[in-house]
């Protein structure tokens, strides 16, 4: 359920992030933006609070077209709560993992990094999880399927 | 000479024998417990189940490919799975024969257009019958397996009457 | 007649008999599954499927016989004889009635064991020979349930050696004229049917070749006849331990209360149906049951079946010495 | 928690000594020394899948072996994978439940449901009470269908073959129900943004109804003959523990979450289509091992069999779909809508841009994330076990992939 945008904005502010903002129009709920050097940060500190953020129910990613916005889907089991954390990525840039605050995350961050292009950083078994390496980042919309006439040639 | 109806490639011990191999070949396909995507459940798990059993016309799974007949290919064939579909039909010893079950078998169906996906298992390994449907009803995979039955025996018919134009 | 005519015939009719019963019971093996999982099995090839198993072993012949690139030549080729072999000898001291049987040897049930032994020395060079993990794994795995369930199914063989008091098989049987052993040695009765059961290489204990875990075992890479080498010798096991059963503990050929001269040739028929409904029950248990992890079959044949046939012979022999004491010979 | 961390730094390949292992296996057994005694024993590396009997599919696990016991494990996905998400963004709303069917393709109505509901969010659109009750009736019936096949399967990868096939028994008869109401046996396209495809014919009810009268008795029958026997209790009983921690480290959900004591179900806490209105109990087991997973699977199958009969017997009158446009262009927004499907929760995080395609659809995939707690708990055990593991948590590689 939706948790109390402002517990949770006081709650960052305590864990010493800053820059958060928090927006719940037309989102799929409370989604807290952050910068990119915080979000290992703001996950750690989503789960050690006392929300208790400590189930990892999804990382994805969407390309928006400027950029690839990571999507941490995180829920609180003691607070029946969900939160989605995004954060933006530049293309081909860095994502670092959060395996260690929730091994969870394993797979999907290496799923999430071929499919857009991105490296993964701090990750024990950074290969491809779904493609054969070497192929191109599929999820990216700059990568086209094939047209009609390819596939009628085929 | 009378004797050559007795020896030799032609003779009516041959043709007999080549017959009745071809016969037992048609009447044992066991075929490899593969199953890749949604057809196998219809393809291989319904199929040997209670209702279709498969079993009837000899038709029986093995787990190896060392000692099967048939691949049935059932579902979408990858770029990553290609390789191993064309490594299991090289394990298979001849005679063999191939099933593309299903659309994506066939053409890559409802996922062709994805760049990842193999348009057809045909481009990787020959494809003897191929079964349209997404997913094909168990029935048809038994209708296939009676097609190619008749495949095999005209394949060997074929075989023995070019033999026999070509000796006389 | 020619003595080595004899022997020949006698042979022949060993090897006949393993390939007929193979044929027969691979059929058998198909239909009962087939029953048990409320489908028919085999249909459409001659009355009810009956010709089934020899298009199969026909296509077995005629398939392509690929030899794996990493393969160790000799013991690849040899490993499929080695199980053969001995598969087929052991046939020779299994009597079939009093009279028929291809080699009335007087340590008979000593050959038999003693032949069948060398079956996980065939396994294992299959398994080493193939250079493929799930065939090595296979062979190990057989090796080590075999050897570790040797030793109870002899002991479990012993009390009914010792109330017979003789190790020839038809002297066993023709032992169960008055009562058969199975009631009065009821556990080493079960304890049998378990390491048989092992030694067999039957569902729930067939580790060597456990599908769901090792593709097929030591057999994974062979093909055509080969692999149909190692698929007869399994069901000539199957049926060799089932014989070796019902000559111990089902009075052999016998029936009760009739006596033997009145059924004549008709007693090997008797003989086969009491195997073949053993053989039923065993095809019964693989249809249904799980199958037991390797290292929970090691340790209940070392931790329980050892000491109890060990205890069971034991109070038997106790048995055997002091009966004609307390009761006066009825021996 | 550091639990879980160690649960993972248990797995091989993760601790920072030891390499991880080679994506082309060599041909060559591994030497490596044991390190307890002088002798050198070889650790053998063996590649199960994607052609193996009990790997649900195309799963591909690298498993190290010291004899019989498992080292390490790695599994290795993606042979099946399709671009689910990505053609998704090239489909018009109402074609992308085709693509949704052949993820999870043993529930196909619990998938079209997940992106019907997100599609509903972001467009608004409301659904009429019947709708609902046949899609929570449609999805029971293949929930019971689903976990049909984790059994017999769990039965083959135990060794026991009968189970497999009295379960296929069972499923056809399931099967013809779903064919008789959606038209298709697998595929069923059923569930459309709005409402339903089709209404229930008379035959189909009585068809429900037969089943339902007989699948008790059945279901009791496959519970004695699989989880009644002793020798699938030794195989099952405190292997492949799954802890509390662990489960929700790795993101475990559905039946594979509750078996190890956390009670979370998606059709109780986020109600979604007409569960609120139904009565149901979910079953939860403690001790997290396969036996306990294997538990609430079958009483899961009773609950399910429980609420189709409130559905069949309360089947309000009405439409059985709303108006819906025949394009739908929603308008710019996100939503996130989830479904308890058999493996657990089956999220759809759909980004509209106002088009008449889904700007992106995540598809969250419960089955992954069993898989990886799988892997985790693996190493340690043997062999024989890791096939039970991997079976027991119901990998459906169609989704893992998609």
């Amino acid at each position: 359920m939706l948790p109390d945008a402002t517990a949770i904005a006081s709650l960052l502010e305590r864990a010493g992030i800053v820059g958060a903002e928090l927006s719940s129009e037309g989102g799929p709920g409370l989604v807290v933006r952050v910068e990119r050097a915080q979000a290992g940060a703001v996950v750690q500190g989503l789960k050690d609070s006392d929300h208790a953020f400590v189930f990892l129910v999804d990382l994805f990613g969407i390309d928006t077209g400027e950029h690839v916005d990571i999507v941490y889907h995180l829920r609180s089991i003691a607070r029946d709560e969900e939160l989605f954390v995004k954060v933006a990525h530049e293309y081909g840039s860095d994502l670092a993992s959060v395996w260690e605050t929730h091994p969870a995350a394993l797979m999907p961050e290496r799923e999430t990094a071929e499919m857009f292009g991105l490296t993964l950083s701090g990750h024990p078994n950074p290969k491809h999880l779904l493609l054969t390496s070497g192929s191109a980042p599929m999820l990216l919309k700059s990568v086209e399927i094939r047209t009609a006439e390819e596939v009628r040639n085929r | 000479m009378a004797i050559d109806r007795f020896t030799g490639e032609n003779s009516i011990l041959f043709i007999r024998s080549e017959q009745l191999f071809d016969w037992a070949r048609r009447r044992s396909l066991w075929y490899m417990a593969f199953g890749i995507a949604c057809c196998a459940i219809e393809g291989l798990m319904h199929a040997s189940g209670p209702r279709f059993d498969f079993d009837r016309h000899g038709v029986f799974f093995r787990a190896s490919p060392r000692q099967s007949d048939v691949m049935i290919v059932a579902g979408t064939v990858n770029h990553k799975m290609a390789e191993t579909v064309k490594r299991l039909y090289d394990q298979m010893p001849e005679p063999k024969w191939v099933i593309a079950m299903g659309a994506c078998a066939s053409t890559g169906g409802p996922f062709r257009e994805y760049p990842n996906v193999v348009m057809g298992v045909d481009k990787v390994v020959p494809v003897d019958v191929y079964i349209p449907g997404c997913p094909p009803r168990p029935e048809s995979v038994q209708y296939a397996f009676l097609r190619l039955m008749d495949k095999i025996a005209e394949n060997t018919e074929e075989r023995l009457a070019a033999r026999r134009d070509s000796d006389s | 007649m020619n003595v080595y005519l004899v022997a020949l015939l006698r042979i022949l009719a060993a090897l006949g008999l393993m390939l007929l019963n193979g044929v027969v019971l691979i059929y058998m093996l198909r239909k009962v599954l087939g029953y048990l999982h409320v489908r028919l099995g085999p249909m459409e090839l001659g009355p009810h499927g009956v010709f089934q198993t020899l298009a199969d072993v026909l296509k077995l012949l005629t398939k392509e016989d690929p030899t794996p690139t990493h393969v160790d030549r000799a013991l690849y080729f040899l490993a499929p004889g080695i199980v053969f072999v001995p598969s087929l000898m052991a046939y020779a001291a299994i009597p079939f009635t009093g009279t028929w049987v291809i080699a009335d040897l007087e340590l008979g049930l000593l050959y038999t064991f003693a032949i069948m032994s060398l079956l996980p020395l065939g396994l294992v060079a299959a398994g080493w020979a193939s250079a493929n993990k799930w065939s090595l794994i296979g062979g190990m795995r057989s090796v080590a349930q075999q050897v570790s369930y040797e030793v109870p199914l002899l002991m479990a063989a012993l009390p009914p050696v010792m109330i017979a008091g003789s190790l020839n098989l038809t002297d066993i049987a023709r032992a169960q004229s008055a009562v058969w052993f199975w009631l009065p040695c009821l556990p080493a009765f079960l304890l049998f049917i378990v390491a048989g059961l092992v030694e067999a290489n039957q569902t729930p204990f067939d580790m060597s070749e456990a599908e769901s875990e090792l593709v097929a075992g030591f057999a994974t890479e062979y093909a055509s006849m080969k692999f149909g080498l190692l698929f007869l010798s399994e069901f000539s096991n199957t049926f060799i331990f089932s014989s070796l059963l019902v000559t111990l503990f089902l009075g052999g050929w016998q029936v009760p209360f009739v006596p033997v001269d009145a059924l004549g040739g008709w007693a090997a028929v008797v003989f086969l149906i009491k195997v073949y409904l053993v053989i039923f029950v065993l095809m019964w248990i693989r249809g249904t049951l799980p199958r037991v992890r390797i290292d929970q079959l090691l340790a209940m044949g070392w931790k329980v079946l050892l000491p109890a046939s060990i205890v069971w012979v034991m109070l038997t022999g106790a048995a055997v010495k002091l009966w004609p004491m307390v009761f006066g010979g009825v021996q | 928690m550091s639990d879980a961390r160690d649960t993972v730094a248990h797995a091989g390949w993760l601790t920072a000594d030891k390499p991880s292992l080679p994506d082309e296996i060599p041909l060559t057994l591994k030497r490596v020394p044991s390190g307890v005694d002088e002798v050198m024993t070889e650790h053998l590396v063996v590649n199960m899948g994607p052609q193996h009997p009990s790997t649900h599919g195309v799963l591909r696990i690298l498993v190290e072996l010291d004899g019989e016991e498992v080292i390490a494990c790695e599994s290795v996905v993606g042979y099946l994978h399709r671009g689910i998400e990505k053609l998704a963004e090239h489909r018009r709303y109402s074609a992308v439940g085709t693509l949704m069917d052949r993820g999870d393709y043993v529930s196909g109505i619990h998938n079209e449901m997940a992106f019907a509901l997100a599609a509903e969010k972001v467009a608004d659109i409301g659904v009429p009470r019947r709708a609902n009750w046949l899609r929570v009736l449609m999805g029971e019936l293949n929930r019971i269908a689903s976990h049909l096949v984790w059994y017999g399967t769990m039965g083959l990868d135990t060794g026991a073959m009968g189970q497999f096939l009295y379960a296929v028994r069972d499923r056809e008869d399931l099967l013809d129900i779903l064919e008789d109401v959606t038209g298709q046996r697998m595929m069923f396209n059923y569930v459309r943004p709005g409402g339903v495809l089709n209404d229930l014919t008379p035959r189909a009810e009585k068809k429900i109804r037969a089943f339902l009268s007989t699948f008790d008795a059945y279901l009791d029958e496959h519970h004695a003959l699989l989880g009644g026997n002793e020798i699938f209790q030794a195989r099952t009983r405190g292997i492949g523990v799954i802890d509390k921690e662990t489960a929700i480290a790795f993101g475990l959900t559905g039946a594979n979450l509750r078996a190890s004591g956390v009670s979370f179900d998606v059709r109780r806490d986020r109600p979604y289509a007409a569960y609120d209105e139904m009565d149901f109990d979910i079953p939860v087991a403690e001790s997290g091992d396969i036996y306990a997973r294997y538990l609430v699977r079958i009483e899961e199958m009773r609950q399910a069999a429980r609420i189709c009969r409130q559905c069949i017997d309360g089947l309000p009158e009405g439409e059985h779909t709303a108006k819906v446009a025949k394009v739908l262009r929603p308008p710019a927004g996100e939503a996130y809508a989830a479904v308890e499907s058999p493996r657990g929760e089956l999220g759809v995080h759909l980004v509209s841009d106002g088009t008449d395609r889904p700007y992106r659809m995540r598809y969250r995939p419960p089955a992954l994330f069993g898989l990886q707690a799988a892997e985790a708990i693996t190493p340690g055990t043997f062999l024989a076990d890791a096939v039970a593991i991997f079976g027991s948590v119901d990998v459906v590689l169609g989704e893992i992939d998609r």
